[in-house]
């Protein structure tokens, strides 16, 4: 295999990490300051990247037509749109169930992930059909030795890459970060400090399901596609990566989400058989990993106590 | 037969680099009564758990009834003969007294598929023979509670809740009973009845062992023979109640010195 | 009567054909006979779905103001999502319900394969409309099933002996493993190797597969001249996207199951422009009773366009129609009519069945893309010169 | 519930008449609903349904079903197969309401096998399509590729399920709670893309069944009876039946056992369970195990009755919608798991309006349930080894 090809698959590889990062950081998250998994996190994300499409539908009636201008309107509803209703979902169906054992919220939420997606499908204009989403972003590429990198991939993985750093940075450095890491270590304590706990729960879920949100937008616009369903196998994949990260870690739902995509690329490239075996192979690998270590790779802290 | 029944020898057990028990040595006599007291976070009930194989312990070993029980699982030390009791009440409020208690008999009974599949008259004599003893045993600490066998758990107060919690942990007649703050969460008079309760129990089952875990001086006065005093997971001292109580160093311990 | 593009199933369908009867039927009561219809109604290729279930409405629709026929025709209209196991429901419940005497079924040939059974089973008659794959009809010897389309032989032989005759060399095959792009896959092969062409690589890919890239970084590798592609409208949509992406440059060839007018709607910019594809019979407009039907749809004011396969389900339905017209509903009796169907007058030509219910449609008629519409090549710039395929 | 509240009986009729009464009524009701056409009619009796009920519940009704059910479980038990058997008779020549009739019951054994998971066990199986799969696929390949008798298949089907489940016992047993629903809910998403693309069991196409042959008569062929064809599904709604009442019998006696304590125990508290010498692993995969094995089977009968199948039968949708007859019905309830498989199953396909809309129905409802009634439509009542056993004091 020349270099040309093995730079068009690491390339491939790492936009699909990138992507499967920020899903991971999101369920990363609301483990961290609830204990809970919210498993309509990739369905969230495909609200997202509809009210993202919606909003380009509405902005081309405006008549705007600069792509720049265009994308902007569209990051800035569908960001604030879900962020909203991952705070919502906080309010109404996670809190509620917090003193309930913590498989109910797991339940929960796959519901409230199946209830999404028939939604869509069901009441969005022609929901059950793929939607072609945008190409905003200029496409121009560079030939580099048969691999060709386009500048509307190069700008995506950027980016997705600033989201992930900027938000590990609103974690680690920010006074919000503060309270959201007091929040997660010890809930009571947090109280005592005068920390708003609901404020900084929704904030948290906020946070997450915008960035969700975010990737819907960059998987839209990167595969000029998208579907209700998308989000159940992102969501999935991105919940995996958490795990295979330890849950609560965000770097290790960073390395998560790049292993996995390794994987896949892997598994697309090296084995024998068909290419569309990549994903039997990498749930195959994460189903042996959680044989493994039981825990994640990055241990989570022991919750049982005796 | 060795008159030492439990033996402790440097038992230790780290938590990511927190050393909750620290080279802890201790031996427990047939039919003593030992209370184990320290500060919060002195790794009393981390000494439970290495015993009863909840964790393992990071060195050391313990003995008992001169056999090696060190890193056995929680289901072979229970078979050896140490039951206990938690510090937060762990029943399972949704199932009956009686079914509560059971959970306690389980290695006594047939666990067979086929048996309990297919043999329901088989099944009918152990369940009778079952509630026979849990019957006895609950009447022996309150009439009423021996009335309503088939009521859930979940809908007794905290009292009756730790009669049974002992009640479980005594049905496979132990050697060792591990008693875990009894008194948490009850008044003082409820306190009082609990340990008449515990007492009458040890007259009636002979040479069982008890450690006790309790912050209530006066229940520790009025029960142990024997106390052990642990401070960051090291014995800072032992003897009897009247011994320790005297001890300069255990009330630093307690009271602190910064 | 107006049709909701939302989807709403049988209801609609049904509801069409009862509104118009009792507008226009007098007080004469006549016997109500059920028949059926299944198409994709939802899904990726659901415009395919309504477009022929829109066609078979309007032929019960036609007969049922017709005041000198026999019976009432209520359509009960099944959507199998195109999916085999939600085909076999459908058919199954079709097929168990006493009351329908016939129907006419199947755009996706993964399901029509997996239903012919069923139809057999209960002996009810039906007539495929769309779904193309050989073996529907050739694969058993059940009296039940019928088709008035072609099949997808003729339609590969052309395909392969126009590609090869505008001078391309080497060729990557992409097909859907269901048995519908495998029977894609094996015609086309065999065609092709027969012309000379040369085949570089093959690719099975999922139905609902996303992500193409691992197989076309392998095709770009290859470089072939033309990327084959032997599925449907959603996959062929992606893999011309993604195509892009890859920077892979080669003309991209389709199948009739991407000759609809989603394939422009999915696709962004130009991308969709110089693909090529293949379908059997002629378009509408040149059929027969292309101008009729043209006129009737239109009248009837659907919210869908009749699509590719419009024209057949509208001839399926009528010529069904006329068999319970001639033998009464009894299936059994419907299943003897259409076993002997001989240069049967229809829209799309005079039908005949051979001994496996296979109704012989020569004509295959070449489409590219231009101008984000679907144009017969011989009608097109890329005919005349003006415009190149890719490579050319 | 205590003993003196219900003796008097509901209008003061004994409880074993108003049990046997109940039956009847049931049995009634069933015939008409798989019958009944028009959406109207199905309406109607849905709300008939609804209302008795309820009234059931506020004039001592239920209670005193239970009394009867608690006091005549044997003559109970059998006039319920009976009334099966009934409706059976009684729809003889109808083909569409038998199939339903008989997935209904197949999903009650899927509903049963996930509660003992799920509901005893607290293991959640977001894997259930999954291992229904297994047992319809193993009946295609047997079918079609050996001389195995059919009613041995049907074991095949559990055998393999169960076989399968082993691979993922490792996982699931060692970890706990989320993570042991990744597990699964990874398998059955693995499951569903393996079979996609592997085309030796048919890739996305999907693969014929062939029909069930016993004791060298075709199930496919209506049996003839006093000269009247019946519906071939009669057979498999016959045999639908006698998996679910077996099934029902064996969930509800390891229930009342030790094993079924255990299971309990394990689920409300694993370490204190394990304190008191309850095998925490031989209870989790005997949990597991024993319910794949009911999944399997009854997907191995589905199979051959539908006569066709494929990957996209067997998606995670389809698995949450039998955690949701769990859920629905009431963790560990088996009755509750019964009526949640008659309104999840049956409800859709009578009233067609909802078809379209069941996933979204009913995982809307399981969101109302799990924030408003997460003890489910019929609670489960404290366990009892014996419920007619009350030991003399």
């Amino acid at each position: 295999m020349d270099i040309g090809l093995l730079g068009q698959y690491l390339a491939n590889g790492m936009m699909l990490g990138t992507m499967y990062a920020l899903v991971a950081v999101g369920f990363t998250l609301f483990f961290g300051v609830l204990d809970v998994i919210k498993f309509s996190h990739g369905d969230v994300l495909m609200l997202g990247s509809f009210t993202g499409f919606t909003a380009y539908l509405g902005v081309l009636a405006v008549g705007i037509v600069n792509p720049w201008l265009t994308l902007v309107a569209i990051l800035v509803v569908s960001i604030t749109t879900t962020a909203a209703l991952g705070a919502v979902i906080a309010r109404y169906l996670v809190l509620p169930l917090k003193s309930a054992p913590p498989l109910n919220i797991l339940l929960i939420t796959l519901m409230l992930g199946t209830a999404l997606r028939e939604a869509v499908r069901l009441f969005y204009p022609d929901g059950s059909n793929p939607k072609a989403f945008p190409a905003l972003l200029p496409t121009a590429s560079v030939d580099l030795g048969g691999f060709a990198l386009r500048a509307d991939s190069a700008i995506l993985m950027a980016a997705g890459i600033a989201v992930i750093i900027g938000l590990n940075l609103l974690i680690n450095r920010t006074r919000l970060g503060l309270a959201i890491r007091a929040v997660a270590q010890d809930e009571e304590t947090a109280k005592i400090m005068g920390i708003n706990y609901t404020m900084i729960v929704l904030l948290t879920f906020g946070i997450g399901s915008g960035a969700a949100a975010f990737a819907g937008i960059m998987n839209g616009l990167y595969y000029n596609e998208i579907n209700f369903g998308m989000g159940l196998l992102l969501g999935l994949i991105g919940f995996s990566a958490a795990i295979i990260g330890g849950l609560g870690n965000i770097y290790g739902a960073i390395l998560g989400g790049f292993l996995f995509a390794g994987l896949q690329t892997v598994g697309a490239v090296a084995l024998p058989f068909a290419s569309a075996y990549k994903d039997v192979f990498a749930f195959g690998v994460v189903i042996a990993l959680m044989a493994w270590k039981p825990t994640g790779l990055i241990a989570e802290r022991s919750s049982d106590r005796v | 037969m060795s008159d030492i029944l439990l033996e402790f020898e440097g038992l230790a057990k780290s938590f990511g680099g927190v050393r909750a028990l620290d080279g802890l040595d201790m031996s427990v006599k047939r039919g003593e009564i030992i209370g184990l007291i320290g500060p919060n976070g002195s790794g009393k009930t981390t000494s439970f758990n290495v015993m009863t194989g909840v964790y393992s312990p990071t060195q050391g070993r313990v003995r008992f009834d001169g056999q090696d029980i060190t890193g056995l699982s929680p289901r072979k030390v229970y078979e050896a003969g140490i039951a206990r009791t938690f510090q937060r009440s762990r029943l399972c409020l949704p199932l009956s007294i009686f079914d509560n208690i059971m959970i306690g008999n389980h290695a006594r009974v047939n666990n067979g598929l086929w048996f309990n599949l297919m043999n329901r008259r088989g099944l009918r004599q152990q369940v009778e023979d079952g509630y026979a003893k849990a019957r006895d045993l609950v009447a022996g600490f309150s009439s009423n509670l021996a009335d309503r066998m088939f009521d859930p758990v979940g809908a007794l107060p905290m009292i009756e809740r730790r009669r049974i919690e002992i009640c479980r942990a005594l049905v496979s007649s132990p050697k060792l009973l591990l008693l875990d703050e009894p008194s948490a969460g009850m008044t003082h008079d409820e306190t009082a009845q609990l340990m008449d309760d515990i007492l009458a129990v040890r007259d009636r089952m002979g040479d069982l062992s008890i450690i006790i875990i309790e912050h209530e001086m006066g229940v520790i006065e009025r029960l142990t023979d024997h106390c052990v005093v642990l401070s960051y997971g090291k014995k800072i001292s032992e003897g009897s109640y009247a011994q320790i109580a005297a001890d300069s160093e255990v009330q630093t311990a307690y009271l602190g010195v910064d | 009567m107006t049709f909701s593009t939302h989807r709403r199933k049988l209801f609609s369908a049904a509801l069409a054909a009862t509104l118009s009867l009792s507008l226009a039927a007098p007080a004469l009561a006549k016997d109500t006979v059920k028949v059926g219809f299944i198409g994709p109604l939802s899904g990726g290729v659901s415009n395919m779905g309504l477009g022929g279930r829109n066609s078979a409405a309007l032929a019960v629709a036609l007969r049922n103001q017709d005041p000198n026929a026999k019976y009432e025709y209520e359509l009960e209209a099944l959507d199998d999502e195109c999916k085999p196991n939600v085909g076999v429901q459908v058919a199954t419940k079709l097929a168990t319900n006493r009351k329908v005497v016939g129907a006419v079924t199947h755009y996706c040939s993964a399901v029509a394969m997996g239903t012919v059974d069923i139809y057999h089973k209960f002996n009810l008659p039906m007539i495929v409309w769309a779904a193309v794959l050989p073996d529907i009809t050739y694969g058993n010897d059940y009296t039940e099933i019928h088709r008035v389309n072609g099949t997808m032989i003729n339609q590969n032989e052309t395909a392969a002996d126009f590609m090869t005759g505008q001078g391309y060399k080497t060729w990557a095959i992409i097909h859907d493993t269901t048995d519908y792009g495998k029977g894609h896959n094996k015609y086309f092969s065999q065609f092709l190797t027969e012309k000379g062409g040369e085949i570089l690589g093959t690719f099975g890919v999922t139905s609902d597969q996303q992500d193409f890239t691992a197989e076309l970084t392998k095709i770009k590798e290859l470089n072939p001249d033309v990327v084959y592609f032997g599925g449907l409208t959603p996959i062929a949509v992606r893999i011309r996207q993604q195509m892009d992406k890859l920077g892979i440059e080669a003309q991209f060839q389709g199948v009739s199951g991407i000759k609809s007018d989603a394939y422009f709607a999915g696709l962004s910019g130009d991308l969709a422009e110089g693909t090529v594809t293949f379908l059997e019979g002629a378009p509408a407009a040149k059929l027969p009773g292309g101008e009729f039907f043209l006129a009737e749809y239109e009248k009837a004011n659907f919210g869908e366009d009749y699509e590719a396969y419009g024209p057949f389900s509208f001839a399926a339905m009528s010529l069904l129609l006329d068999a319970i017209e001639e033998v009464g509903p009894d299936r059994k009796a419907v299943n003897a009519y259409l076993a002997d169907v001989k240069e049967h007058d229809s829209i799309t030509g005079p039908i005949t069945f051979d001994e496996h219910g296979q109704n012989t449609v020569a004509l295959i008629t070449k489409y590219v893309a231009q101008d984000g519409k679907w144009v017969v090549w011989e009608d097109s710039e890329y005919a005349d010169g003006t415009r190149k395929l890719t490579g050319k | 519930m205590k003993d003196n509240t219900t003796k008097t009986g509901w209008l003061g009729l004994p409880p074993l008449v108003v049990g046997l009464g109940a039956v009847v009524a049931v049995v009634i009701f069933g015939w008409q609903f798989l019958l009944a056409e028009s959406e109207l009619e199905v309406l109607g009796l849905v709300a008939l349904a609804a209302v008795a009920g309820w009234a059931g519940g506020k004039t001592g009704l239920t209670g005193s079903l239970n009394e009867a059910m608690r006091g005549h479980g044997r003559t109970m038990n059998g006039a319920i197969m009976i009334g099966l058997l009934a409706v059976i008779g009684l729809l003889s020549e109808e083909h569409f309401p038998l199939l339903m009739l008989t997935t209904m019951l197949l999903y009650l054994t899927v509903g049963l096998g996930l509660n003992v998971q799920f509901g005893l066990t607290g293991m959640v199986n977001f894997a259930g399509a999954a291992f229904f799969g297994i047992g319809a696929y193993t009946s295609a390949v047997l079918t079609t590729h050996s001389a195995v008798p059919p009613l041995l298949i049907l074991i095949g089907g559990g055998l393999m399920a169960a076989a399968i489940g082993f691979l993922l016992i490792v996982p699931v047993v060692r970890t706990a709670g989320h993570y042991s629903a990744v597990v699964t809910i990874a398998f059955g998403v693995l499951f569903k893309t393996f079979l996609e693309v592997n085309d030796v069991l048919g890739g996305p196409q999907g693969l014929m069944v062939d029909s069930m042959k016993l004791f060298g008569w075709d199930f496919n062929d209506g049996p003839q009876l006093f000269g009247i064809e019946m519906s071939f599904y009669v057979n498999y709604a016959l045999l639908g039946g006698g998996l679910a009442v077996l099934a029902f019998m064996l969930t509800q006696r390891l229930e009342r056992s030790w094993l079924g304590l255990a299971l309990d125990s394990v689920r409300l508290d694993e370490t204190a369970s394990a304190c008191f010498g309850v095998n925490v692993v031989r209870a989790k995969v005997l949990a597991f195990t024993f319910g794949n094995i009911l999944v399997g089977v009854a997907g191995s009968l589905y199979g051959m009755m539908i006569s066709f199948i494929a990957p996209n039968s067997f998606t995670f949708a389809d698995s949450l919608l039998m955690v949701s007859i769990v859920l629905l019905g009431g963790l560990g309830s088996l009755w509750g798991t019964a009526v949640a498989a008659v309104i999840v199953v049956l409800l859709p396909e009578k009233l067609q309006i909802l078809q379209e809309y069941r996933f979204l129905l009913f995982s809307g409802l399981v969101i109302v349930m799990l924030l408003y009634r997460p003890q489910g439509l019929l609670p489960r009542g404290v366990r009892q080894f014996f419920p007619s056993w009350r030991p003399q004091r």
